[in-house]
């Protein structure tokens, strides 16, 4: 098309998360919620068709219910917010009973986030939502603290890391992503030994961890002292972590994480090595981001004449 | 519940601090009930800091339009501030649970303090207009800071304490509360949560019902992010969607803080 | 002062950030600036009496003059920047030549920064710096990367950390701070390391490393790729760095940095444990940025009944 | 240089995507001369997104006041088109090297690229005070995009070329410089660097000076952060301080990029 504009009408969005994987995890585009910014999926059904998502991402999971952390529980930042909820959720009964049927109606792939305290806890509950119709995928939240090891989070050490993720990948049927800590020196080597230890795709990042001191109590703001830093903020760590995993790692599939809120965030994102990205804090601020963040993708496919969302994978590389 | 972009009719001054906003927005305004709130955006679109909506009650609910009183606390409401006749307003609501007047109910106290009389305003609204009877309480810092007259409508019957004495009773204004306990077939609140406490102590004991809308932090507002959990006899709730309105008797906390 | 308001009509603002050094580090109160973001001292001369300062702290210097990067340096991102200057500088001899003479006339201590590819980069300048009369101070920037380790910057590694703190340690006359990185999984290790090995302080934190694509051109937006991530956005981060170098080395003087804008972003940093804060980024949105900071610490203290600052600094601990 | 606040006199719009402001600033408009900028800040004061101030040029000073010519690109810009009389501008400046008209030109040449022509206009004004002569060759992308006659001052020749030869000259400005440079005596330009290169060669060989005013991305516009560098025969500088007015003679690069 020398010299004029191409459109492609029609561009391929689809992206595939999961190729090494038997059942695979195919999305029908590369935009899916973040883990705790969309609940069940079920609460954001009435302002959001969620069948127009790639994936829902729900709430960590734990074996039982959790109440989390007293409040405050968040607290907003510039262009961010810090977060500690501590793991509040419905437990793994209530979640295969109450959410699992609605998901198996869905025409989305839901992804349970799990969480765990030991190794067992994350293999009691990959193993039991494998088996769960309506689950299409896992993805474990490896920044919860390890009782094991004096608390110290699963995800800041790659031997801790690989050690969860190779326990779990034995219990489970389901494609398998695990998700990454920013909060570490070489994200490359936890990626690295995470993949070894047979994760299908990552997804990076989970929160930074930070601190607000309330000036006029002169304490730390949060119930919890620190708290989880997402939004806006953090995208340009996020991206950089993500391009350095897709540098070191080719052909791993990665989803990108980290204050996603609009199109050209999430482009940057697969221009840096993601197949697919989450959109997170995004959705408080407005509900239907998601879905405007995967049709400004489609558009700009369009609009710049590239036939499959793929082709720009790791174009920045 | 719906997002949509509010017309701004006005935005005035309306006493220390405070403003009233008037806003088109035709079905949110057909849907909204007293004790419901909206979570507005306070934030040009394109930038984001600060980057959360803020929730505001729906003060009055008319023809085509939801009015908003605000109190100027912070640099969200002072957004709010900055808006004129012709901007638009981003909106996620009306949210949450509303007050319910009790089948049976025909005298409504209503317990004020601040800005917190907001949406008891709403629900004057809807009770003046099924035929009942209305007192509403309502409490102030300091004569300064009482809302002026036509904050209520004209027909409940308004009483008026100033911490300061400036104005009405001296002192706080659940002081007022058992005197008017007897007359009320249900009891209305919402204000600060150390006046909520002060009305726990004042309704103790009373087999009335007593419905308080409370405030928290919010994220989401769309039951989500469980910022906004306190512990009821019903588990934890979220003030968001299980809320803000909640019968007093079921609050095992106003708010859940570390011990 | 019971039941009343207590007002500090003259509150004490002075801090000393190297109590163990013969000569000291005493600053009229506790706010300088970030190095980097207010050249030589001289450039803001016009705008900021800066006098009125606790410090300055200037660009980073290396042995010989430096071109930096090419361009773009610099883009914004949410409440924050990115830049990646390359550590363009004038070089120790032009440093000594044209601008000590100016910073030993004010009345305001003059912290020199140093940059350096190799332990005898920092040491060259350190030793000559420190014979310089002007000069009040030294501050490591050990985030350069480290030709003899493959690059990775020293900072990153507390091994490295301590070997380049002790080194110019035996060759610097005057206080040494250290200033640490927050790109690492445990800032309590290096901050540990690094006092041990000598320093009289530590600063925290420089930038979080970031990128940004320009999905126009499909190409990482700065010439160098990577970024440092300064401003508002990151001051969580920092404050949480802060806090727990703070709880963990009780008593070590700690230099808060990383998106103060006003003074109750700076008592945040003091009462998470910091002595002073430094001021960057705010400066390029409002020049008067530190000055004001520190007008607004003094009047906090006058209204809050504060007799000294001191007083605060960790109470949030 | 001062860093102080504007009054907004008047905002509106002016040509496509385009606004004027006047703003009234005494101080700095006696201190301004033209080919210098104000930096300023796009977002109200107690947000932090967008963070960075945005560089300006003078367009004109008369009297107590500073007018702005600008095109709205992104988030800032917009925001300072989203100002209406009776805001305040957040201003640092006036800031950078002004133009230097050589003692014994007569004959002006400016050559202004779409926006680009603001700070021309500045230095039109200036010249036609010291009764020299001025053309200016006005170059935009279309006929709709090109500036309203009004917009130099009338005392100046004004000759258009635009892209889609709708208005004057049917292709690029530079086309037109050829021309001209028999009869100035010294050439004045801003616009995008692809002008500026055409400049450049258009011009090679002359002995005449040449002027360019050059953009790069800022930090602080004082000076400090050297974000702003590119190569010159005198060593780095920065188009803030050591610019934005440069001798096309002297710079190695009009913008300094990786190979
Ligand atoms: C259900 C509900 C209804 C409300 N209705 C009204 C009303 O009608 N009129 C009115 O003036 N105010 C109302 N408030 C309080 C209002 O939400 C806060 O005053 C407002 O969020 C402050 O924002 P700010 O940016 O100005 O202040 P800042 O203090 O700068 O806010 C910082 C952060 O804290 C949150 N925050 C601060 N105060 C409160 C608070 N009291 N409740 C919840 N979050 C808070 C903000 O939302 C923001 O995230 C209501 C709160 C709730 C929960
Ligand atoms: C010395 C100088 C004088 C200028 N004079 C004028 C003028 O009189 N009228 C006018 O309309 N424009 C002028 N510009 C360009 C103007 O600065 C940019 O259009 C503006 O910064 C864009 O900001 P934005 O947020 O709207 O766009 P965005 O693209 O969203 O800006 C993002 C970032 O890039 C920077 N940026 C984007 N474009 C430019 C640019 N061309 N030059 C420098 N930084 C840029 C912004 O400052 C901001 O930091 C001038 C630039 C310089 C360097
Ligand atoms: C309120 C809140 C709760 C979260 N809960 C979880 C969680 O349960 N499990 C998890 O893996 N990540 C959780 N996250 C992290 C997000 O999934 C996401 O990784 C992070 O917020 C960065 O993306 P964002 O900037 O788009 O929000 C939570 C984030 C927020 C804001
Ligand atoms: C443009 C720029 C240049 C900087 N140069 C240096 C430097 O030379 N040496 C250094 O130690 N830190 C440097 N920094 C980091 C700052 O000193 C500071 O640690 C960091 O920006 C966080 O503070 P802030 O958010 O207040 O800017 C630079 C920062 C910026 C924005
Ligand atoms: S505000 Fe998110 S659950 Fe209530
Ligand atoms: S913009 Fe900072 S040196 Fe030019």
């Amino acid at each position: 098309m020398a010299g004029g504009v191409s459109l492609a009408t029609n561009p391929t969005t689809a992206v595939e998360l999961a190729p090494r994987h038997p059942s695979g995890l195919r999305l029908k585009n590369p935009v899916m919620t973040a883990s705790g910014t969309f609940g069940y999926g079920t609460e954001y059904a009435k302002l959001v068709d969620v069948e127009q998502l790639g994936a829902i991402v729900t709430k960590a999971i734990s074996p039982k219910p959790r109440e989390g952390n007293p409040g405050p529980r968040t607290v907003e930042t510039p262009s961010g917010m810090l977060n500690a909820i501590g793991w509040q959720n419905v437990g793994l009964e209530a979640c295969i009973r109450d959410y699992a049927p609605i998901w198996r109606r869905w025409r989305v792939p839901v992804v349970v986030n799990l969480a765990g305290f030991s190794v067992e806890d994350y293999r009691t509950v990959a193993e039991a939502l494998s088996a769960t119709p309506g689950v299409a995928a896992v993805e474990l939240n490896i920044s919860c603290p390890n009782v094991a090891s004096e608390g110290t989070p699963f995800a800041l050490r790659a031997d801790l890391a690989a050690e969860v993720t190779a326990a779990v990948r034995e219990v489970c049927e389901v494609p398998l992503i695990v998700k990454l800590s920013p909060n570490v020196t070489d994200v490359v080597e936890i990626a690295a030994a995470v993949h070894a230890a047979g994760a299908d795709a990552l997804s990076l990042i989970n929160t930074l961890v930070g601190l607000v001191i309330d000036t006029r109590s002169r304490r730390p703001f949060l119930g919890n002292v620190t708290g989880g830093l997402s939004g806006p903020a953090i995208r340009p760590v996020a991206v950089r972590m993500v391009y350095e995993v897709a540098k070191a790692l080719p052909g791993v599939p990665l989803i990108g994480a980290g204050g996603v809120m609009c199109a050209d965030d999430a482009l940057q994102f697969i221009m840096a090595g993601a197949r697919a990205v989450q959109v997170g804090t995004a959705s408080f601020v407005n509900p239907r981001a998601a879905i405007e963040v995967a049709e400004g993708i489609e558009a700009f496919l369009a609009r710049e004449g590239v036939a499959d969302v793929n082709e720009l994978v790791g174009v920045a590389l | 519940m719906r997002l949509f972009e509010g017309l701004v009719l006005a935005n005035e001054r309306a006493g220390e601090g405070l403003l009233m906003m008037r806003v088109r927005a035709p079905e949110a305004a057909r849907e909204a009930r007293a004790g419901q709130f909206l979570h507005v955006r306070c934030a040009r679109p394109d930038g984001y800091d600060p980057l959360l909506r803020r929730p505001i009650s729906i003060y009055r609910a008319a023809d085509d339009e939801l009015w908003l009183y605000f109190d100027v606390v912070g640099r969200g409401t002072a957004f709010l501030a900055s808006l004129r006749e012709g901007d638009r307003l981003d909106c996620l609501g009306p949210l949450g649970q509303p007050f319910r007047i009790p089948p049976n109910a025909r005298n409504l106290l209503m317990v004020g303090g601040g800005i917190g009389l907001a949406p008891l305003a709403a629900l004057a609204d809807e009770a003046l207009a099924r035929e009942l009877n209305v007192t509403i309480l309502a409490g102030f810092r300091s004569g300064a800071r009482a809302l002026p007259g036509g904050f209520v409508p004209p027909a409940a019957e308004y009483v008026v304490a100033t911490e300061d004495g400036a104005i009405g009773h001296a002192g706080y204004v659940t002081d007022l509360v058992p005197s008017y306990l007897g007359w009320a077939d249900a009891v209305f609140a919402c204000g600060p949560t150390r006046m909520l406490e002060s009305l726990r102590r004042a309704t103790a004991g009373t087999t009335k019902p007593v419905q308080v809308s409370l405030e928290e932090r919010m994220g989401c507002a769309m039951g989500v992010c469980l910022s906004c959990v306190l512990h009821t006899d019903r588990g934890l709730k979220r003030v968001c969607r299980d809320g803000p309105v909640f019968d007093l008797a079921e609050l095992q906390e106003l708010q859940w803080r570390a011990a």
